[in-house]
């Protein structure tokens, strides 16, 4: 079901970054299928392969990589996905850690270069060769860093981000395409509003209100919304059901968390983008916020203010 | 270099001074065992036990809230100290091992219903008194062995448990947690068993199980001495546990094994070698 | 209408269509009646009759042993042909009687009836244990030991149970429906015993027609109907008071905490009889229903009716028996054989196909999607329990509210990953007890 | 004012003592198996690392400094530590035996670990004046809890997971905190610390 979700971001990166995007995608969900077959051939368990899971992270993760990146990145990402994100903690449902996210920082972290070298979108049929260009957000930072002034683009030019005319990974240039799959999974039940909206919502109120302190220097949280992974991050990634609170308390909580830390990386971290960071941390706190946000138990009320 | 020796020396004696005069005005009353384990204890302080420090553990371990054989950079003679302060050593006048008194896997044994929930033994026993036919059989859903500190215990892919022989260090844990009781201690030495714990009349046992004692006698005729019969399942007499084998193949559903010829079908253990020398547990 | 309720629940396909429209049939003697002597929540009764005795309908076959217990009696006059272990709805052997009717069904004559008016509140009382009168929605908590509150606790509402919130049951429905008299007549003796007059009868809004009925012939003896909303588990009785007075009973106590005594449509109908005509509690209304079965009916059963006899008068079996459920399908016991007798508690019998069964039966894995808890109407976290209780963490899942549970089945009906939720909080439940006892 | 905010972020997050400094790891894996411990045994962190750095910040600067002997400063911290933190135990021990219980228990522990010598000698290297070398220390005392309960949990929930034979225990611990010190890593560059 996440799967079809996909579909139109898939299509969208397809579109614009054409058959490198196509063999990321390709290769990664047949690297997390093969890994996932491996373990469970290896530890003896039964295939779970046809729960999809696998194809999920797959597709995940490569909508988390740039379209520049390497068979071998991809590949290596897929079975980090599969391997220490998921089989070790005994497979499906049980992973503390969104894989496909563990991978991504993984690669982040031990591919720099290739995972930053992000290619301007040449759509099929407009004849151009592959450009190198910056992401939007990494451009944004570097301005900021050198001239402590926003560039142009963090400005204007939103229509080209909404539709995904801008360099990035491949699930970050479009947010249209993102926002239509984020939609149906909510249309669907397959997800709840909790998480995205108090993700999507904080983000906008704090970067909001570095933007009014400071327009020239802060961006404004249109900006934060529609550039990088942000719209992947709220409707796939932090709505990942086994990675995330189950109460609808603990997913607000969630949600908050996201967004601050995402905010905070953004505008003072040392990578441009804070997403895929702020997501695993707050993977981390889950357990804690489960533990302390517990429904109230029927009957327990009365209870506690008679003793 | 004076000024070295004086200052560190300085700060030395005040602390020690400090300490000196804090055992003194401070000193709490410790159970003396508890003070006899921190002794024996490595002192490491690593929380491998996963109790804060040695000291934690002591405690622990002299109220009983935690197990004595934790403590893993002390090893087996730090458990052994631990035991013998506690009061609680581990002697056994003679060796004895668990063992499954049932055959019956579900290649061989009928079901009563088709059993579908959570897969633990208790469970499925508290619906309709579990799945099997037999009111005595192994159900197979693995509560031993998830108990089994040791991994003595495995289940066959047909769903029997089985004991292994070396490894089983006779603690009893799994005779409690069986709700069909068909776990029970046996003598090490003896190795041919009975292996059937349904006390049903023979016609009934061979309706829902290929392997169950029928209560026929012939091992009583051939052996008397080895085997006695009690409400329509035989046993051995595990005093002339010697002379029982010679009938095993003389039985007619072949309920009676000799473990140094195998375990039962579907097991992975590797039949125990003679004499069998007792678990070493460390 | 304004529609009251609790929060959680689900709504799981109702299957009433099935015998919602069908009048109460009275169902012919059976060839024999096995009447076990395990038929309430309580201590057993013990048999007073032998083989060879010949007993009237009525007559008393096993004694009350204790205060929570009831007597049990014959449901049809004949012989005594066992005494003897018998497979019980529990799926165990339990002790049971076996009468060969002999086809008069005569009363027993001693039974004599009484205008409530005369007797005391004592007597009234003493009168609904002697008829053996249980709660008929399936707890079968003795009827008499609810009504005897102790001093302290103040009783001021009576609620009244019709609220069938399991799917495929419509045995109350039609009782509401075609027995009002009897009903409303078995409340206001429930009403003097407990010395009250607040008397509200909940019922869902799935049943319109018998909320219009009772409400027009309640009003005159000054019965409140209350529709509620159509939801699961909005009968259990501490949902039930939740939505009507929105008082919360406090976990590990009874309604009467709260100043209110519940009771089944089927009970109240039944202390009528006991009352009126001296009739001991010797048949109910039963739901014969679901796709295995040709013609589902809403049966008038006697106590102690094997399950072949009932499935026969509805046109035998349609198809394959794949899963024989007694009560109702969330909260209903999966049955062994149709050789089991209908017991006092038996609201329903369904019987399902296998083609009618969810394709997917494999237990997978937990992938946290919280629908549970969701649901849950006590607001637990069913699966973090049942993941504590699959590794037997028994203190755990003490601390996660585990003997909270009211089994009400909602979490397992969700499950997408088929978990048996349910049975794994009362297998922590059973080992938070067992531990209790210890200590 | 702002300068000692920084130097508090920094100490929790960005420099987290436990997944970016890589101090204080052994209770960071013996004491995490239960979030009430690993809550313990932070708070008793928090405490000796800000009374040892207060402590250690006089020694050197009334002692070692004026004394040219700043080579001992070492063998100095971890005498002083160890010594302070029996004293406290024994104080505590005897006065409030509830503080005990939650706290006390966790200080021998800590008498040698090298998270609090780490406080005290950064302190020290980082030239911080003495309010900033208490806000650091608590920071990195935070810090420190903040990881052990986020690992508790984790490990808590682990726990309940069918993890394949070859890593159960300590092999998945590393592996989840691994995964944990890679999360924090996005912190890096917050601050400069």
């Amino acid at each position: 079901m996440v799967i079809y979700a996909l579909l139109p971001a898939c299509a969208v990166s397809i579109y614009f970054f054409g058959v490198p995007a196509l063999s990321v995608l390709l290769i990664c969900t047949l690297g997390c299928v093969a890994a996932e077959a491996i373990c469970c051939k290896v530890m003896g368990r039964k295939m779970t392969l046809a729960d999809g899971s696998a194809a999920l992270t797959g597709i995940l993760l490569a909508l988390n990589l740039p379209p520049s990146a390497p068979w071998w990145m991809s590949l290596f990402g897929a079975f980090i996905a599969i391997l220490i994100g998921k089989q070790v903690y005994g497979g499906l449902g049980y992973n503390p850690f969104n894989p496909a996210l563990v991978a991504r920082v993984v690669l982040l972290i031990s591919f720099p270069v290739q995972m930053t070298t992000w290619t301007a979108p040449a759509p099929i049929g407009s004849g151009l060769d592959a450009v190198t260009t910056a992401t939007p957000l990494g451009e944004m930072k570097t301005a900021v860093m050198l001239t402590g002034k926003l560039p142009e683009l963090a400005t204007s030019g939103f229509s080209n981000y909404l539709t995904g005319n801008m360099g990035g990974c491949l699930g970050e240039v479009s947010a249209l395409a993102l926002l239509i799959g984020g939609l149906y999974l909510l249309y669907k039940k397959i997800i709840t509003w909790h998480t995205p909206v108090s993700f999507a919502g904080t983000v906008i109120i704090i970067g909001g209100i570095f933007w009014l302190i400071d327009p020239t220097k802060y961006p404004s949280p249109l900006f934060h919304l529609l550039t990088g992974g942000l719209i992947l991050g709220v409707f796939f990634m932090a709505t990942d059901m086994v990675s995330s609170p189950v109460t609808d308390k603990g997913m607000l909580i969630f949600g908050f968390g996201c967004g601050l830390i995402t905010v905070l990386i953004r505008l003072f971290g040392g990578y441009p983008e804070g997403v895929s960071f702020a997501i695993l941390l707050m993977n981390a706190a889950t357990p804690l916020i489960d533990r302390y946000t517990r429904p109230k138990i029927f009957g327990q009320i009365e209870q506690e203010a008679k003793s | 270099m004076l000024a070295a020796v004086l200052s560190l020396g300085g700060i030395g004696l005040v602390a020690a001074a400090a300490l000196g005069v804090a055992a003194k005005k401070f000193a709490v009353e410790v159970d003396p065992r508890e003070a006899a384990i921190l002794e024996i204890l490595p002192g490491a302080n690593c929380g491998a036990c996963g109790l804060p420090g040695c000291s934690g553990y002591a405690k622990g371990v002299v109220d009983g809230s935690i197990a004595p054989n934790l403590c893993t950079p002390g090893g087996s003679d730090t458990v052994e100290k631990i035991a013998h302060i506690l009061g609680v050593e581990a002697i056994t006048a003679e060796p004895k091992v668990a063992v499954v008194f049932c055959q019956g896997d579900n290649s061989k044994a009928t079901e009563k219903y088709r059993y579908l929930g959570l897969q633990d033994c208790n469970a499925a026993q508290k619906i309709a008194d579990g799945p099997k036919s037999c009111p005595g059989g192994c159900l197979g859903l693995g509560t031993c062995e998830r108990v089994c500190p040791f991994g003595a215990i495995e289940i066959t892919a047909e769903g029997l448990a089985v004991i292994s022989r070396e490894k089983c260090t006779g603690c009893e844990k799994c005779v409690g947690v069986c709700p069909r009781k068909v776990i029970r201690m046996a003598p090490l030495e003896a190795t041919t068993h009975v292996l059937c714990n349904s006390h049903d009349k023979g016609a009934l046992v061979r309706k829902y199980c290929q392997v169950g004692c029928i209560a026929c006698t012939i091992c009583k005729k051939n052996a008397p001495e080895a085997y006695q019969i009690e409400n329509f399942l035989a046993e051995v007499i595990y005093e002339k546990h010697s002379e029982a084998a010679g009938v095993l193949e003389k039985c007619p559903t072949k309920c009676i094994r000799d473990f140094t010829t195998g375990y039962p079908e579907g097991s992975s253990f590797a039949p125990p070698t003679v004499p069998v020398t007792p678990a070493q547990n460390d | 209408m304004n529609l009251k309720t609790f929060a959680g629940g689900l709504h799981p396909p109702d299957g009433k269509h099935y015998s919602a429209h069908c009048p109460i049939e009275s169902c012919p003697l059976p060839d024999e009646l096995i009447i076990p002597l395990s038929q309430h929540i309580g201590a057993p009764a013990a048999a007073c009759v032998a083989v060879g005795d010949q007993v009237k309908k009525g007559q008393v076959i096993a004694d009350a042993k204790g205060f929570v217990s009831v007597p049990i009696h014959a449901s049809t006059s004949g012989e005594v042909i066992a005494v003897e272990p018998r497979l019980h709805p529990m799926g165990k052997a339990l002790p049971a009687v076996v009468i060969r009717p002999d086809g008069e069904d005569c009363w027993d004559a001693s039974l004599q009836g009484a205008d409530p008016a005369n007797l005391s509140v004592d007597e009234l009382k003493d009168r609904i244990r002697a008829a053996g009168i249980v709660g008929m929605g399936g707890a079968t908590f003795p009827t008499h030991v609810k009504l005897s509150p102790p001093e302290e606790k103040k009783i001021d509402t009576l609620i009244i149970n019709g609220v069938e919130c399991e799917p495929f049951l419509t045995a109350d429905h039609r009782l509401m429906l075609e027995q009002s008299e009897r009903l409303l007549d078995g409340i206001e003796i429930l009403r003097k015993v407990l010395g009250i007059e607040r008397t509200v009868i909940g019922i869902e809004a799935n049943k319109p027609d018998a909320i219009e009925k009772l409400t027009q012939e309640g009003a005159a003896r000054n019965i409140e109907v209350q529709a509620l909303e159509v939801k699961y588990p909005q009968g259990a009785e501490k949902q039930l008071i939740d939505a009507l007075t929105g008082r919360q009973v406090p976990s590990g106590t009874l309604p009467m905490e709260v100043g209110v005594v519940v009771q089944n449509v089927g009970t109240a109908a039944a202390v009528s009889d006991a009352i009126r005509h001296g009739h001991p509690l010797v048949e109910r209304v039963a739901t014969v229903t679901g796709p295995g079965v040709h013609a589902p009916k809403n049966l008038l059963i006697r106590i102690g009716t094997p399950l072949r006899h009932m499935v026969e008068q509805c046109g035998g079996l349609n198809g394959d028996p794949a899963k024989i459920i007694m009560g109702g399908p969330m909260m209903g016991q999966t049955q062994l054989s149709l050789d089991i007798p209908a017991i006092r508690g038996t609201s329903g019998l369904l019987i399902f196909r296998r083609e009618d069964l969810p394709t997917r039966l494999e237990a997978g894995p937990c992938i946290r999607c919280g629908r549970c808890i969701g649901v849950c109407p006590i607001h637990l976290q069913p699966t973090t329990i049942a993941a504590y209780a699959r590794l037997d963490m028994i203190d755990e899942a003490e601390g996660y509210h585990a003997l909270d549970c009211i089994e009400c089945g909602c979490c397992t009906y969700i499950c997408p990953a088929t978990l048996p939720l349910v049975q794994s909080i009362r297998h922590a439940k059973g080992g938070i007890m067992a531990k209790k006892r210890t200590i | 004012m702002f300068e000692l905010f920084l130097i508090l972020i920094s100490a929790v997050f960005v420099n987290n003592f436990v997944l970016a400094r890589f101090l204080g790891i052994c209770p960071f894996l013996g004491v995490s198996k239960k979030v009430e411990t690993a809550l313990g045994m932070g708070m008793a962190v928090i405490f000796v690392m800000t009374v040892a750095s207060v402590v250690t910040w006089f020694i050197q600067y009334l002692i070692l400094i004026p004394f040219g002997i700043e080579y001992l400063q070492t063998i100095a911290f971890i005498l002083v530590i160890a010594s302070l933190v029996q004293l406290v135990e024994m104080v505590i021990q005897k006065t409030s035996p509830v503080l005990y219980q939650s706290l006390g228990i966790f200080l021998p522990l800590i008498t040698t670990n090298c998270a609090v010598l780490g406080v005290a000698v950064l302190n020290i290297q980082k030239s911080y004046n003495f309010l900033e070398s208490v806000v650091f220390a608590l920071g990195a005392g935070l810090g420190f809890t903040l990881a052990m309960v986020l690992f508790a949990g984790l490990r808590e929930r682990t726990d309940l997971c069918p993890v394949p034979k070859s890593f159960q225990g300590t092999a998945l611990a590393l592996v989840t905190a691994g995964l944990l010190s890679l999360a924090f890593m996005g912190f890096a560059g917050l601050v400069k610390g």
